[in-house]
């Protein structure tokens, strides 16, 4: 009895199968002049085959003759395990790096390295922040990733005067809250947008803007300093969802308004998917996408689509500094992911702090506050309220099935 | 009555809806077409729960994790036969074998996973004669097992995206294009539809379904194998799915990631319900009107976030009005 | 009362209740019309399914204080107009009235409280309460605490729980399961069920108590039983409606009989006339009505 | 409250597992009735039935005391640090307890199975964070206040949720508890004034502050949250206790047992299934208040289904339709992942997998016991086994034999 159903299922593919060939012999126009999507905006920006690191950067090896207490301890916090994962560990990595790196050069000054979870979920982080601040060992913080729990938990450590440096929270309101404790190593959402919107009118020369925002605070953020720098080259806006698959709907009104660019403000997980669908019904311009594309993810996902696809990042081509992307590769054995520099940077200025002998949490966090230096990525100098005072903003491109950088871009 | 009492809520500088009727007014025709390609999909899987359903009485929580069984292998074969994020240039004949071949893959995967499911889950359950409140929690946990399975071997990202072949547009209607792709899917689910419709109403296992469907007991007794007769429905369901998956992933060839199914599944029970669970032409129908629902919705509202409060308050407001849905159950039961 | 039900632990015979655990089962309610006159009166009643005539045009009455039975072949819809006037149907046209107050159409647990109590056919208990339990919640619908008043262990809670016990005690000594008042419903042996199944439907202070196959699956001596139970209840104030199959009970307990066939009424008399109606015995031995005719 | 009158004045773990014993002991010898309801701690009810009152009584004060000493005592083995806080562990253990206590009354008294419970704790983190954080343009009341008035309004929200859906059949209304799950949390993103993952920040407290200016009930100071929490689980388990044994309770069991059945013994199963879901939707909202007052901010991020279902697994672990039961579920359930937090990553493999099993094997749960549903059943339960003991004894002796016994 099963066999006959499985006859009748095969029958059907059959027919379908036959279907098909008549639609393939039917000779299908060219997808390029086919349907929507507004002129060739194939701008060749060649991509970047090194950086420039600044000569003297801060490296966490030091000069080797630092001494501290055996308890001197730094220490990650935020997401291990759950969804958010791999930026997690893309971070911590980075950090364990520099501290290998440390120690390894400073015999008489081993830094302890912990690290806590809190699965990026706000009603979590109180418990293992609390937890690291209780520890008296426990000097400086790389974390949280997270906006919301860095909202969450900034407060914890403004009681205990614990400095922490996050490596990835972009939130711009993060720093309005007064604490003195909070340093943000890269620049905010409202440092990429304008810089973006820069981008894409400027050298991607897009004439018709399309923007596409998700349901994040980080999409929904970032999309508003976007829109207002896109100005009149805004043609049309459209909201999806976390989680969402399917953007016909979406993507018709994009294919009606002969966008020629679309600007996706959200993660990858969403807009590769997008970005797939959008080329599949026969959009020819420009993909852009902020540091939430930004990830082998998305090349993985949205396939051959990809090519059309342009990034912009606060951060800096950590692959692209020969010393890092190899030592991390030696260490992890994977690729730097994104905000992999940030964390081997702020875990550097850290133990930069340990080494010239400030190794209480009151005079390590005056280190940081005054602290102007060259880091791998960029100068780390911050102003009153946290916020770094000249992040760059890098743009990048897709490759032959890389991500690589174009160089600094909303300059 | 929800949306009244919000706008009780302190004003913002911000409307928080917005309708765009111009551009419902531009899009609807392609809107319409991605609807009914998608809703076939909801349709195909809406099936599973609505036979079930029949038989058992039972929401088939795990139903989803059935179809996103058969997405996974879908995804194994292509990238077994090579497939990688471009399409291949492959004569017509070796696609339509390669795409035969996930077809039979993933129904087997489905299939099995169905199969696995009842023998593992539910039936010891049956054997004791377990309330029905029981079946309903051991099927979400079900549910979450095969999902967080798959989470702990593959990990949370989506697996990389296989393309089968590039879909073309083939005509024009209403100035808009319509892609070979979507035409397959449509009529192919179609078809599927038809023949389990015909299964169910000619054949002699059909009649057994229908029989357990109305009176399990008295089904017993005029000689129908009930046990069979489940673990048949099940696997019927779990073929259907498998189907499904090929087109879906055909048409998301992101969208195989281990909760993948979870939405797409309570979307697809709630379009047997809208249909009228039971029912095996109520399913087509719930998912052709989800489909259609959704898109259109998010083109009205400009946020696709709105697609899914719509699709609730509706099947809500079907349930109060036509508790039985709208073509009424007819696999089974005439009892309330 | 504890004392009465540890004196009386083993009266286990139906026949001779213990005077006092009669009075403490006793019904406490009021009604308005007296012995001998109809309590309920079922007019006209007809009841169709689809196309389906289930039930065309039945009338009857149940006088106060005897036990009617309601007879009929398989199919004849003794459970349909069962259903029909405890509120599980609604009934196509006709009406049914209580003391003279029309009872289609309120909700069943308000027809249950106007004052008519069923048991089922196919015994459906709580099985995951005691039998206590099970007949205290019959008697909560003579109840009028509030959830507050329960939350907050208001007097008159306190009140109805106390007395609560004592009823629902006597009503299960009554019975005769008080011996197993703290044994889980699904746990009791059949019969016990069956009788719990009364005693929970007594709780609600029923006017007329309507029992839906009560002696199914009972042997002679159990039977027996039984048919004492009935009178007893009777006795003890309430107004019995007996669906039955078992002609030689329904002969033996009631005052009157209803018979049906094929959902309507053809015959209604006492158990002596019914007995010798050609028409019933044609219906039951299942001639064919021309040949009788 | 119960300590006036009850037989049972202190209404907790062991009393219902005595009640279910006497239940069992009720039973006439050789039904396997005793041996199937008893769980795996079943000799343990057995025992405590065994024991004079005063003795429970003492005991159960120990088990209060150590209750509230467990954040300072802070046992080696069970402590959730290096990785997190034990206080604070408590608190979210403590939360959890109350969550699944809440929705024990939907889902085990009234066998409503609610999959969108995480709403009503949503509602009731909103409506704290609303009328508390300095984020928001509502008026602000302090933060105890709030407390009433997220279980006023949540309750408002399980009636609204409840009347059109409690009609329907108890299967649907599973499907449209999880729809209505997913709209609150989107309506969160969607309306401005909810602001949506960016929150509100700097939620109320209850007042007071240390020797060094930080609030007491400040976000990292477990210990206050806790108290406060177990303090107000007590008082609902009393409360709860309180509805169990009387007409409410029973008519939620009987509703559950066979809805029908209840409908025609007079029970009106509409108003109490909307009593119970508005109940439970209050005890979800006093969990939210109290879960958000801790953390000190609230966003949109974490009410997704996927919680709702840890819920229900909480309640059905523990045992559903029973108080203590659905405690040890809810705490296991938040204890698991931030004890072993190498393990945290399959916490919903794990759960997942005990529903399933649970269900299968056990489907009474950890603790099998059953409710307690007469205010003073005790006494005439007393006097029946003393009645059918002193039978059995006669029957024994009867032959003119002297009983070993």
């Amino acid at each position: 009895m099963y066999r006959k159903k499985v006859m009748t299922t095969l029958a059907a593919a059959a027919t379908l199968g036959m279907l098909m060939a008549g639609c393939a012999n039917q000779a299908a126009p060219e997808s390029s002049s086919s349907a929507g999507g507004g002129g060739s905006t194939a701008v060749n920006i060649p991509a970047l085959t090194s950086i420039e690191t600044p000569k003297d950067a801060v490296l966490p090896a030091g000069d080797g003759k630092a001494t501290c207490a055996a308890t001197t301890t730094l220490a990650y916090i935020g997401a291990e395990t759950g969804a958010n994962a791999q930026l997690g560990i893309n971070i911590f990595n980075g950090v364990q790096l520099a501290i290998d790196q440390h120690n390894k050069a400073n015999a008489g000054c081993q830094v302890q390295f912990k690290k806590f979870d809190t699965e990026g979920d706000p009603n979590k982080a109180t418990g293992p922040v609390t937890q690291a601040t209780k520890e008296a060992g426990i000097i400086g913080v790389v974390g949280l990733p997270f906006s919301g729990e860095s909202k969450a938990t900034g407060n914890i450590f403004e009681q205990q005067k614990l400095v922490h440096i996050t490596p990835a929270a972009t939130n711009p309101t993060l720093t309005d809250n007064g604490w003195t404790t909070f340093f943000r190593g890269l620049g905010n959402d409202a440092v990429q947008g304008p810089a973006a919107a820069k981008f894409i009118t400027g050298k991607l020369g897009a004439k018709k803007v399309y923007l596409v925002q998700d349901d994040s605070d980080y999409g929904i953020g970032l999309g508003k300093t976007t829109s207002d720098g896109l100005g009149s080259a805004l043609i049309g806006t459209d909201k999806v969802t976390t989680g969402q698959k399917d953007f016909s709907a979406t993507i018709s009104k994009i294919m009606n308004s002969k966008a020629d660019a679309v600007f996706y403000s959200g993660y990858y997980a969403e807009g590769a998917p997008f970005d797939q669908q959008l080329v599949a019904k026969g959009f020819t311009g420009t993909f852009i996408g902020p540091d939430g594309l930004k990830d082998d993810q998305f090349i993985k996902q949205a396939g051959d689509a990809s090519s059309n696809a342009f990034f912009t990042c606060p951060c800096i081509p950590g692959e692209l500094i020969p010393t890092f992307e190899s030592a991390y590769k030696a260490a992890n054995n994977m690729e730097p992911g994104t905000y992999s520099i940030e964390g081997y940077d702020a875990a550097t200025v850290l133990l930069a702090g340990i080494d010239a002998g400030n190794q209480d949490r009151a005079k390590l966090l005056s280190w940081v506050k005054s602290y102007d230096k060259d880091g791998l990525s960029k100068h780390y100098k911050w102003n009153d309220k946290g916020e770094l005072q000249a992040p760059t903003v890098y743009g990048y491109k897709v490759e032959n099935g890389k991500i690589v950088p174009i160089g600094a871009i909303g300059e | 009555m929800i949306p009244t009492l919000l706008t009780m809520l302190p004003a913002d500088d911000s409307t928080w809806i917005t309708f765009d009727i111009p551009s419902l007014m531009q899009n609807f025709w392609s809107a319409t077409f991605d609807g009914l390609t998608f809703g076939s999909i909801y349709a195909l899987v809406a099936l599973g729960y609505t036979l079930v359903y029949g038989v058992l009485n039972l929401i088939n929580f795990a139903h989803s994790e059935v179809f996103i069984m058969g997405c996974y292998g879908v995804f194994f074969t292509l990238s077994y036969l090579g497939f990688g994020p471009s399409a291949p240039n492959l004569s017509v004949g070796a696609i339509i074998a390669n795409l035969l071949l996930a077809l039979v893959v993933a129904i087997c995967a489905s299939a099995l996973t169905a199969f696995l499911l009842e023998r593992l889950a539910y039936r010891p359950l049956r054997k004791r004669n377990a309330p029905r409140l029981v079946f309903l929690i051991t099927a979400i946990g079900a549910s979450f097992t095969i999902q967080y399975t798959i989470f702990a071997v593959r990990g949370p990202n989506p697996e990389p995206a296989l393309t089968m072949f590039k879909s073309n547009p083939i005509f024009e209607v209403f100035g808009t294009f319509i892609y070979d792709q979507q035409l397959i899917i449509v009529i192919a689910a179609v078809i599927m539809m038809v023949i389990t419709e015909r299964f169910i109403s000619k054949s002699r296992t059909g009649r057994g379904i229908r029989a357990v469907a109305q009176d399990p007991d008295t089904a017993t007794l005029m000689g129908v194998n009930k046990e069979k007769i489940i673990i048949t429905t099940f696997v019927i369901g779990g073929i259907l799915a498998g189907a499904a998956a090929l087109f879906y992933v055909m048409k998301i060839p992101s969208g195989v990631q281990y909760n993948g199914g979870f939405i797409l599944g309570i979307k697809a029970f709630a379009a047997a319900v809208l249909g009228g669970i039971g029912n095996v032409r109520g399913a087509l129908l719930g998912g052709l009107l989800l489909g259609l629902i959704g898109n259109y919705g998010q083109i009205l509202l400009g946020n696709s976030q709105w697609t899914d409060v719509v699709a609730f308050l509706v099947l809500v407001l079907v349930l109060l009005v036509r508790p039985e849905g709208i073509l009424g159950t007819s696999l089974g039961r005439s009892k309330a | 009362m504890t004392e009465s039900t540890e004196e009386t632990g083993r009266h286990a015979g139906i026949p001779g209740v213990d005077a006092d655990v009669a009075e403490a089962a006793a019904a406490e309610r009021d009604i308005a019309v007296k012995v001998g006159d109809d309590l309920i009166e079922v007019k006209n009643l007809t009841v169709k399914f689809g196309g389906l005539l289930a039930l065309d045009n039945v009338s009857f009455t149940i006088k106060r204080g005897e036990i009617l039975g309601l007879i009929g072949p398989n199919g004849a819809g003794k459970t349909t107009c069962f259903n029909a006037m405890t509120g599980v149907y609604k009934p196509t046209s006709g009406q049914v009235l209580l003391e003279g107050r029309v009872l289609n159409g309120l909700k069943q647990h308000k027809i249950t409280r106007a004052g008519l109590a069923r048991t089922f056919q196919n015994i459906r208990l709580f099985g995951e309460m005691t039998a206590l339990e099970n007949v205290v919640v019959g008697l909560d619908a003579r109840h009028k605490t509030s959830v507050v008043g329960a939350l907050l262990r208001l007097p008159r809670h306190v009140r109805e729980e106390k007395s609560s016990i004592e009823r629902g005690m006597a009503l299960l000594e009554f019975v005769g399961i008080a011996d197993q008042a703290a044994t889980l419903s699904r746990h009791l042996p059949y019969g016990s069920q069956r009788r719990l199944e009364i005693a929970r439907a007594l709780a609600t202070d029923p006017k007329v108590l309507c029992l839906d196959e009560p002696a199914a699956g009972f042997n002679p001596a159990e039977k027996e039983e039984l048919m004492q139970l009935i009178r007893t209840v009777r006795d003890d104030g309430y107004t019995v409606l007996l669906i039955e199959h078992d002609m030689k009970l329904v002969m033996g307990v009631t005052d009157r009989i209803v018979v049906l066939e094929f959902g309507k009424k053809i015959a209604d008399d006492v158990p002596s006339v019914i007995r010798e109606d050609p028409k019933v015995v044609s219906a039951y031995l299942g001639e064919p009505e021309d040949d009788f005719a | 409250m119960s300590m006036v009158d009850g037989p049972t004045p202190l209404h907790t773990a062991k009393a219902d597992q005595a009640a279910e014993d006497r239940g069992a002991v009720g039973t006439p010898p050789g039904s396997s009735a005793a041996a199937r309801r008893s769980g795996w701690f079943g000799g343990l009810g057995e025992k405590w039935q065994a024991l004079p009152r005063q003795k429970q009584w003492l005991f159960l004060i120990l088990v209060v005391i150590l209750a509230y000493l467990l954040p300072i005592i802070n046992p080696p083995l069970i402590s959730t640090e290096p990785g997190n806080d034990f206080p604070l562990a408590c608190q979210t253990m403590a939360v959890w307890a109350l969550v699944a206590v809440g929705l024990n009354i939907v889902i085990g008294y009234a066998g409503l199975l609610d999959l969108g419970y995480i709403a009503f704790f949503a509602v009731g983190s909103y409506v704290t964070a609303m009328l508390t954080s300095p984020d928001s343009t509502f008026l602000k009341i302090p933060y105890l206040w709030t407390i009433p008035v997220a279980m006023a309004v949540t309750m408002f929200f399980g009636v609204l949720l409840g009347v059109p859906t409690l009609r329907l059949r108890g299967d649907y209304l599973a499907i449209v508890t999880l729809g209505f799950g997913e709209i609150v949390r989107i309506l969160a993103t969607i309306i401005p004034a909810l602001k949506g993952q960016v929150g509100f920040q700097n939620i109320g407290h209850p007042p007071g502050t240390d020797a060094s200016g930080i609030p007491i009930f400040s976000n990292s100071n477990g210990t206050p949250w806790y108290w406060l929490t177990l303090t107000i689980l007590i008082i609902v388990l009393l409360l709860a206790g309180n509805l169990e044994r009387s007409r409410v309770g029973r008519n939620w069991i009987a509703i559950r047992e066979d809805e029908d059945a209840a409908e025609t013994m007079g029970v009106p199963t509409f108003k109490y299934k909307v009593w119970a879901f508005a109940i439970g939707a209050g005890v979800g909202g006093l969990s939210g208040a109290l879960m958000s007052g801790q953390v000190g901010f609230v966003s949109n991020a974490k009410f997704d289904v996927v919680t709702s279902i840890l819920f229900v697994a909480a309640v059905v672990l523990g045992g559903a339709g029973n108080k203590v039961g659905a405690i040890l579920g809810g705490a296991l359930v938040a204890y698991i992942p931030l004890r072993f937090t190498s393990i945290a990553e399959y916490k919903y493999l794990i759960f997942g997998l005990v529903l399933v099993v649970v269900m299968i094997y056990r489907s009474h749960g950890l603790l099998a016991a059953r409710q307690q549903l007469l205010a003073y059943g005790q006494k005439a339960y007393a006097a029946v086994k003393a009645s059918s003991d002193a039978k059995a004894a006669k029957a024994k002796t009867g032959p003119g034999k002297e009983a070993a016994s």
